[in-house]
């Protein structure tokens, strides 16, 4: 996607189908303390997109996150979290869009409990028919060129490809495959999982990502709001040097100072 | 008759339907955000009244919770 | 020095000897194609201390940088580019206390013009000179550990160590003698030279640096006063995640949704 | 005499001080921000009026420009 | 695949399917000037397999690589390249395996022309297509630990990831990837595209992979014979290191001399 | 230093002052659990130069280092290890010519025991006043290519700038600096320090260095002589390599298999 | 009757086989590393002889070329 | 009178030499790869025997070791 927005005049949302967002933060909810953390990360992030998983209504719950994105203003993205087939997030994302009453789903399909990095072919599958099914498709996506090229083949609205493993920290493992996606997409790229420091969101919106997913990094940092604080400026430090247009990298130096009018003080007495 | 609850036997009464059964589930508020399967499918909130369950049916109802 | 400050209240200052400073970029002046650019990057990117060269004056000059920089109301920061000996950097330095009334000086004494490199000894015998007769010493030096030591040692007000050649915009080529350096500085630690993008300043900060000289990134950039605002807001990003405390990171993944309480559709009856 | 000024050559009277030479020199404004070696020497502001060029004196001239 | 095989005694085979070769380098014969430069390449690197490509019979031809491979001893291994389809895949291993009579086949089905990169689902098809054909399916795949674990699980007899886009010669962008395709591999590993010099292959094996496939590092080289022996030596030389043991890796420094005994000579007089 | 030796013929000498070796492995002696040990890493890794140090005589001591040495045929290199003081390494210096009756000296001068990086000015001091005194000096320093140069101009007969610090097996950390050295250098470039295996002694080679010492490598490596013997066949692989010279890098791929004469199997029936 | 060899219209003699074709084709040597699809299916070696070809038949004949 | 040896402090006869103190050392061979300094300084082997200690002198008899 192109980065020719006018960042200066700060008029630069970001738009994923029909839907225009002021943030290019997408807030993963797991793994905070508490809802109230989560709130606190919510604003500090200025985050206006969600995700929240679905589980079986333990009455034991403390506490409606639904409750919490409403009274934050901010929109509820469903995900497909631990599924390992096609079938079972097609259902989930079916039981989402009941449950929540929008199209929008982020899904996942995964390969393995270890890892957690997608299942390629059941991740197209899933994808092909919820797109089908009229939903607005988010796909968690490995870092594979063709494959999120086919992801938007088959109409998803935005590919979604990790950087590394999730929750593991790593920051962007290989910048050349998320820059090819870049430069073949024709939907927005969001980078989702890897994601460990401020400077992880930086390079990400240089390389071109039009906006970051965050959960990890924020929800578990020592400091979660200053976390969430620091990768909204992060990621938008990044989208405004990608549009900047940064010098380019050479081994050799390129004198800041000009030589000319140097003073000569002779040769030294001593 | 015996149903599968959110992987949990329950003796229910025959003819029971969906709404009985998440009746039977303590969940507060308004229910917003709930959304329940049966035997694997997908039953819209418009038909928990009328949706009678088979015995060894297996129910699922989920809500959201923080994750991704 | 330790990033413990109260970064979230927004008092974070920079001390660097006997002066404090509100925002942790210094801007180098060289490079910019007009003093109209030069100051419109001064206010983008909220800079406070700007360096300047001493050379030749020249009739035909059109306008005064210490105008511009008077008008802006930053303090200006003399350097001693240009020069290859300690003797040669000594007068310059007293020329320039001569000419602006500071006692402060960017101290650079170059090896060769073709990586203009500091030279390691002759740096450290100026600075030692330099410090000896009352002069605020910032040195630009390598990332030399054990040099940064013995800078920091004869009396240094902070260390200059670089992350790449000088206009090179290869970020920071050596980020663990950076972390060292860091860990054993008893001064500010200020990256200069080689930041090329925002990222690598934000990578600066959670390295610990303290603060961030950038001249060509800003000036050669497409655009400059665009790229003076995205490194603004890059530093503060990175003093911010460094002062958050970040994930650790891991191999494996670490899931962001627990498992507890998946939905269960029975096997596929297909 | 002959004295080098910036490097050039410059025919002044006898007895020239650093102020007559800086004189010569058409920079704008107050001054504020120039500097004078004489033979690798910082010569003081307050001591450009004294101070007389001896022959073949190298005088350097020095302000702020753009750098580093 | 577990690297404690007797290194030392020169015993270390590898193993694929039924065969043993005595050589962890295969070649890809592409891309080279003549048929006699591929000769002394494959003299060279000591390969044992070589893969060729079936395309339109040239009358044109000038020698037949089949008479190549005879005369140098070395099996062939038919690969699918061109194909962009599991359809067209699993008929041109079939023309392979009539026109070769070997039921080996070096599985390559590509998602484009520009990026050369495996398309997962075709690649997935194919193989198990292929495999229940009774064919030996070694399949040319991303660096995702998932689809290599699935490939295994169809009955490939290898995986063979990429470590960067064929004929880049950027060698491992992605070494966690590799890592744990190899950690979790019941079948060989072989390093397949992306290697551009010794270093690269040496670090592939040291990462665990079994083996290296090289084509257009050693056909596009300066001079082809020289860096085949290179490649040659490097692959054995990270197989040796990956068995020998390496040391850990630490920020700071661990003295390889004792300070015991150190000589006292008093202080510096002067 | 030129790599346009006849690497092919296998004539390809490394020549260091006056003395010529046939291995381009230095073996630095530290580490070992026995001298057993030791001599087995001499035969292995084919060294022909090996380090000692100076220390007080220990009538505890078994068997003597020199012997095994001389037993292997190689020559001794003394070192300075210890000293922090230009002082201390000169008096050390002639302390070993009196000993073992040999101009040759590895110089250490170290700036602190936690980083055992070289401490540049009381470096350059010592090389001064060592090649004055007609020693030939091999000086540890960092890779800081103006320093490297400054100890070549004052004489020293090659230098040996590190990896990364003593015993870290953190490899080549800028390897930039590297190619800025072997660029300028008219002396031999001896990678010495933080070599942890086999791909980062061939990655040394390919940039150009001549030869690679290694200590802590192989000395602490769970099998010492299978990683010697890696160690040797992972230079000659770099060296090879870099005579070869390598394909260049590039982002996209570049086919290995030419398009022409790809058959056509009609669009698919199904 | 007209088929397609390697991409190429071919006027053949009707009832031509693939042995015919391959035969017009100048392989050198024992046509060892040849093989035949027509219209998208292998046909074995021991098949050419026997194999006649429709109108319009797509025939590929390949070999091994330099690759991967 | 004493002098010190290694660090540790020795009792010696006056007058005694170098090569009288390297004596007191159970040093196993020929010696080779033996050097001594005293007070700083290089003393060669072929000095050892006319080099006479003063009181408080520093001898340092140093050999080699693996290192480096």
């Amino acid at each position: 996607m192109s980065a020719h927005a006018d960042v200066r005049s700060g008029v630069d949302p970001l738009v994923i189908a029909d839907r225009t967002f002021g943030s290019r933060i997408l807030l993963g909810s797991g793994g905070f303390a508490s809802l109230e953390l989560l709130a606190a990360a919510i604003e500090a992030s200025r985050t206006e997109l969600v995700t929240v998983a679905l589980r079986r209504v333990d009455p034991a719950a403390r506490g409606s996150i639904v409750d919490v994105l409403d009274a934050a203003g901010v929109a509820l993205l469903p995900n497909t979290a631990g599924c390992y087939t096609a079938r079972d997030a097609v259902l989930t994302a079916r039981l989402a869009r009941e449950a929540f009453d929008t199209t929008w789903i982020k899904l996942e399909v995964i390969g393995d409990d270890r890892t957690l990095l997608p299942d390629a072919p059941e991740l197209l599958l899933a994808a092909e028919e919820l797109v089908d099914d009229g939903f607005t498709v988010l796909p968690y996506t490995t870092d594979d060129p063709v494959l999120a090229r086919r992801l938007e083949d088959v109409g998803c609205a935005a590919v979604m490809p990790l950087g590394s493993p999730i929750g593991s920290g790593m920051g962007i493992c290989n910048p050349y495959n998320l820059a090819i996606i870049v430069e073949r997409a024709g939907v927005p790229v969001v980078l989702d999982a890897g994601v460990g420091t401020a400077s992880d969101a930086t390079l990400a919106m240089e390389l071109g990502c039009d906006a970051v997913l965050s959960a990890s990094a924020i929800a578990r940092a020592h400091d979660p709001t200053a976390m969430a604080r620091a990768l909204a400026g992060a990621v938008e430090a990044g989208r405004a040097a990608r549009t900047a247009g940064r010098i380019p990298r050479r081994l050799h130096a390129e004198p800041s100072t000009a030589p000319q009018g140097l003073a000569e003080f002779g040769d030294d007495g001593g | 008759m015996i149903v599968r609850v959110n992987g949990e036997h329950r003796d229910v009464a025959d003819g029971a339907t969906v709404a009985d059964v998440v009746e039977t589930l303590d969940i507060g508020g308004d229910r917003r955000g709930v959304a329940v399967a049966v035997d694997a499918e997908v039953v819209p909130r418009g038909q928990w009244e009328q949706r009678v369950l088979a015995p060894e049916a297996s129910v699922e109802v989920l809500t959201a919770i923080q994750g991704g």
